[in-house]
């Protein structure tokens, strides 16, 4: 099959709609959320009108069908990450997922190997969204561990030179993003990951950037405890998935509690299932987990090369096109080295939210702001940028009203 | 009906008259085991003879296939070889899997191929497997035991 | 308008599928999950396929119509149960709910009023549901808090004789559920919300199974907190709400942390943003809110005391009908006085799962074993029992048929 | 174009020329602000001489809304009494919540109506607050201040 986002395009009922006075919708903000496929909507809608009742919870035909569907769903999850699939959650969201790990580790005991005190170390970086930064801030303050941090480079990538002193013999956890939200920038997990276990440390990958658009194989990365969110991936909001190592798993404490999670439960206390349960309190996001499995199968109908290799031309495309603008200055990697097709910038003094307001009247969405990495942008000294963010159903039509949309505006707000 | 598949005529026999439901005093090892989802709890206590089983014993409370079940078992593997039991065991598991795609091998199951039907009700398998898991549990403690 | 269950059952697409060997679907497992009218998967569906995007992040068109859909939830909510706008914070489920203030009070520090410690109490009911139950016994565990509970009478009532010692001076909460999904009983608010607030304790409402129900009117109860789940109400899978009193959610700290709750973030700490947006840490559940609020209207339309009086009737029906079959044992109350449409009995000595593949063999969904709420099965002295539960598009047709699925189990399993 | 509606000619103008932007050292009170979801900042200063707003000063980043806004709105309450600013405040509230509806009235809004476009953009309504926010803040704080 060869690969051409314009038949694509025609899988996700949007496009059909115009924006601002009947222009083309010109979608730049799959970093925040991506469109969804017709298949994806028929996934949740069959579950509802055919298949609707609480998993594991009933002995009739409908509760049977459900749990067949839920479970499926995991399933293709579990392929999809090359995971077991007793080892694949699912959550609300990533922001849930992260949350899931932090307050897990919160609750373990002295004698468990996740159990943090006074001394012992949380790392993250500097490029980390507030989803996978502020947990591990509030666990340090929990227990009394010490949250220190990679650098970023002014090319905006992670500084690993002093990789042996911020990772060392304390270090508990290390948590970090495998492709920035707003520097595009991919990082390379293969000396983090050896030397976190090195040390005895567990790897948490916030993976919402990047299960999107390229293959992620848990069991190569080597990493013990994956997040991302459905919504970024083509599928339905209100649905995330937290992968967890299975013997880890069998440690890690609950989060939530309540029903269904449980293997008894009296006045005064409760003993847990094994994993995923244990994990999954409450009657789960059903049609959304189904929905997601759409997802992830109409992504490997795709191919995620194919997906991976289409981003990467769009994304030179547009890195060379920006050089050509005088005043653009791209915040985070300028080349097309080990970076995604998210592309944050600022443009003269153009504020990005007039530079984003002005767009949006051209019919083109980008988003501005801090992208939920304020500490990033205070670093790379912007208060704010511009963001393109690209995926499957992106074109170079698209990348070309983007560029005439930046130059319009210079002459709009110049006048 | 369909529904015959699943309640066989042995199986209400079994659960109408289960065999070894009388806990015993001097058992090598004792479990208790419960399904979470639905609230069946059995206690299953099991002694060897060398390598042998020399008695299972089981008290319990729960459904017609999760009591059928236990019985069936208890009958079955009485009087056979650690190993023996094994394999029987995995061969009953692999049945409870087949979703109604086998029969089940009546000279190595005996009684316990009349729960092949339960095989085709996804929410019933923990029923069935909840006597076995006990004696799968049971066992291994009883013989490390024995090995000390 | 006058209330038909039959014309309203053809609002429900499932209705129009068979069980097993083409029987008519008798649904009776509502406490469950409730089916979904179309409109509220049309509702999920329009969200996607017309203003798909992240809300509160993009000054563009998509983002702004999707926080207008999802604001626009979030004030039908607020409507619905009369409470204000910035009070209603959504979750994933009414579990994420009630874990939600239970962490949350967990992470409150000292001179912060929801603070606990050795020696303040936690009150629950023996009747809880476990997503009401275990989340309170950790955080008992965490902070050193004890718990207790009210007792639950032979007839499935709470025993309130001993209120003033149950909730006494050093009581800083008290949760408990507004509707027992096993017992049906309706509990009795009044004295206990007045005995908490007597004592200064905050009190936390389970109204799962009662906001689906009846006209649940915050500030007529005069409770503090309030939990519930969507996919109950018709409403989506994946969408809950925590309701709390506005001056209350200014001092309780947040739950999840992440994007769009903060004020201000830096590598060392962070600030919140004022409720709801403090309690609703990423990119929400966006669609699930617009398909609950789509429920929730939907609800308003037939009019909550047509279903509560229907779903009277119905019960009454029922109660008299299983009164007549020797050996049934309802267990909880046997009269309509202050109970809902849930109805737990044992019937000789067929256990509940075998009376429950027997009904769904006759195409009659309903729920078997401890209904998450084991400790109350326990108290009752029954392992397990079936449940019957009622909502709207029940007909006395489904109760007759489960009158009649009873007695021919009897039969079958007499052979 | 619509998008005209929203960046009026003075709006710009106080953009690229922001009126009483130097921040005071002998303010009565100083507040900053942050909108969090885009990090536009203010920090702003209020003087008061009784009752009477001596003056208003600020510094900031962010985009032409809301730097344009606390500029005009600086200019417009810089001698007005607490109670007028208040009533001028309250006024552009409801200029901003409007939906496009209103025009704003130019008679005690002065300037200020060239931000009516803004109300049709629910995102911006923020951006055009941000200034006054952080006067009525500053203000309140001011006059506390000086009835100890
Ligand atoms: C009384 C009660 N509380 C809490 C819950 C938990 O709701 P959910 O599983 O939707 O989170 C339920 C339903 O299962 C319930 O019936
Ligand atoms: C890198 C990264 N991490 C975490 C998140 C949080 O994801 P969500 O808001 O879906 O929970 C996002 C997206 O907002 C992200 O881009």
């Amino acid at each position: 099959m060869s690969f051409d986002p314009v038949a694509l395009r025609r899988d996700f009922p949007i496009f059909d709609r115009t924006i601002r006075d009947g222009r083309r919708l010109v979608y730049l903000d799959s970093g925040a959320t991506s469109q969804k496929p017709q298949a994806v909507m028929d996934a949740e809608i069959d579950f509802y009108r055919h298949h609707n009742a609480a998993v594991h919870r009933g002995a009739h035909q409908l509760a049977e069908e459900a749990t067949d569907i839920y479970e499926g769903a995991r399933l293709t999850v579990a392929e999809f990450l090359n995971a077991e699939e007793d080892e694949v959650i699912f959550t609300k969201s990533a922001t849930e997922s992260l949350n899931l790990v932090a307050y897990a580790m919160g609750n373990a005991k002295v004698g468990n190997r996740f159990h943090l005190t006074a001394g012992d170390g949380i790392v993250v970086t500097e490029m980390e969204h507030h989803a996978n930064l502020i947990p591990w801030q509030q666990l340090a303050e929990r227990t009394g561990a010490l949250l220190t941090w990679f650098e970023v480079t002014p090319e905006g990538r992670l500084d690993l030179s002093n990789i042996n002193s911020v990772i060392n013999e304390k270090t508990k956890v290390v948590a970090l993003t495998h492709q920035s939200n707003v520097l595009g920038t991919i990082n390379p997990l293969e000396a983090i990951v050896k030397r976190a276990h090195e040390v005895g440390a567990v790897v948490v990958l916030d993976a919402c950037q990047s299960v999107p658009h390229m293959a992620v194989d848990v069991k190569a990365l080597d990493i013990d405890f994956l997040a991302f969110s459905g919504h970024k991936a083509l599928g339905p909001t209100g649905v995330g998935v937290f992968w967890g190592r299975g013997s880890l798993l069998e440690e890690l404490p609950p989060f939530l509690t309540g029903g269904s999670m449980i293997e008894n439960v009296t006045m005064t206390g409760a003993t847990w299932a094994p994993a995923p349960r244990k994990f999954e309190a409450g009657v789960p996001n059903m049609a959304q987990a189904a929905g997601l499995a759409a997802a992830l199968k109409y992504l490997n109908a795709v191919g995620l090369e194919n997906i991976h290799n289409h981003e990467i031309e769009l994304t030179t495309y547009l890195l060379n096109k920006f050089a050509d603008i005088e005043n653009l200055r791209i915040v985070g990697p300028n080349n097309i080295e080990s970076r995604g097709g998210s592309i944050s910038f600022t443009f003269g003094d153009i504020h990005p939210h007039d530079l984003g307001q002005f767009l949006d009247s051209q019919g083109i969405a980008v988003r501005t702001g801090h992208h939920c990495a304020w500490p990033l942008n205070r670093k790379m000294g912007v208060p704010a940028t511009t963001r393109a963010s690209l995926y499957l159903y992106n074109t170079h039509e698209d990348c070309d009203a983007l560029v005439q949309g930046i130059l319009d505006a210079e002459k709009y707000f110049g006048r | 009906m369909q529904l015959d598949n699943l309640y066989q005529e042995v199986i209400l026999d079994h659960y109408k008259n289960p065999q070894n439901k009388v806990l015993a005093s001097d058992n090598d090892a004792q479990v208790h085991h419960v399904n979470p989802s639905c609230g069946d709890e059995v206690t299953l206590g099991v002694k060897l003879d060398g390598d042998k089983i020399a008695s299972i014993n089981w008290d319990g409370v729960g459904c017609s296939i999760s009591q059928a079940s236990t019985s069936i078992m208890s009958d079955l593997l009485i009087g056979k070889s650690l190993d023996e039991a094994t394999a029987i065991s995995e061969d009953f598991l692999h049945l409870m899997q087949s979703k109604g795609s086998e029969e089940g091998n009546p000279d190595v199951l005996e009684d316990a191929v009349a729960l092949a039907g339960v095989s085709k009700y996804p929410a019933r398998i923990k029923c069935a497997l909840l006597g076995w898991m006990a004696f799968k549990d049971a066992s291994v403690q009883a013989h490390s035991k024995e090995e000390k």
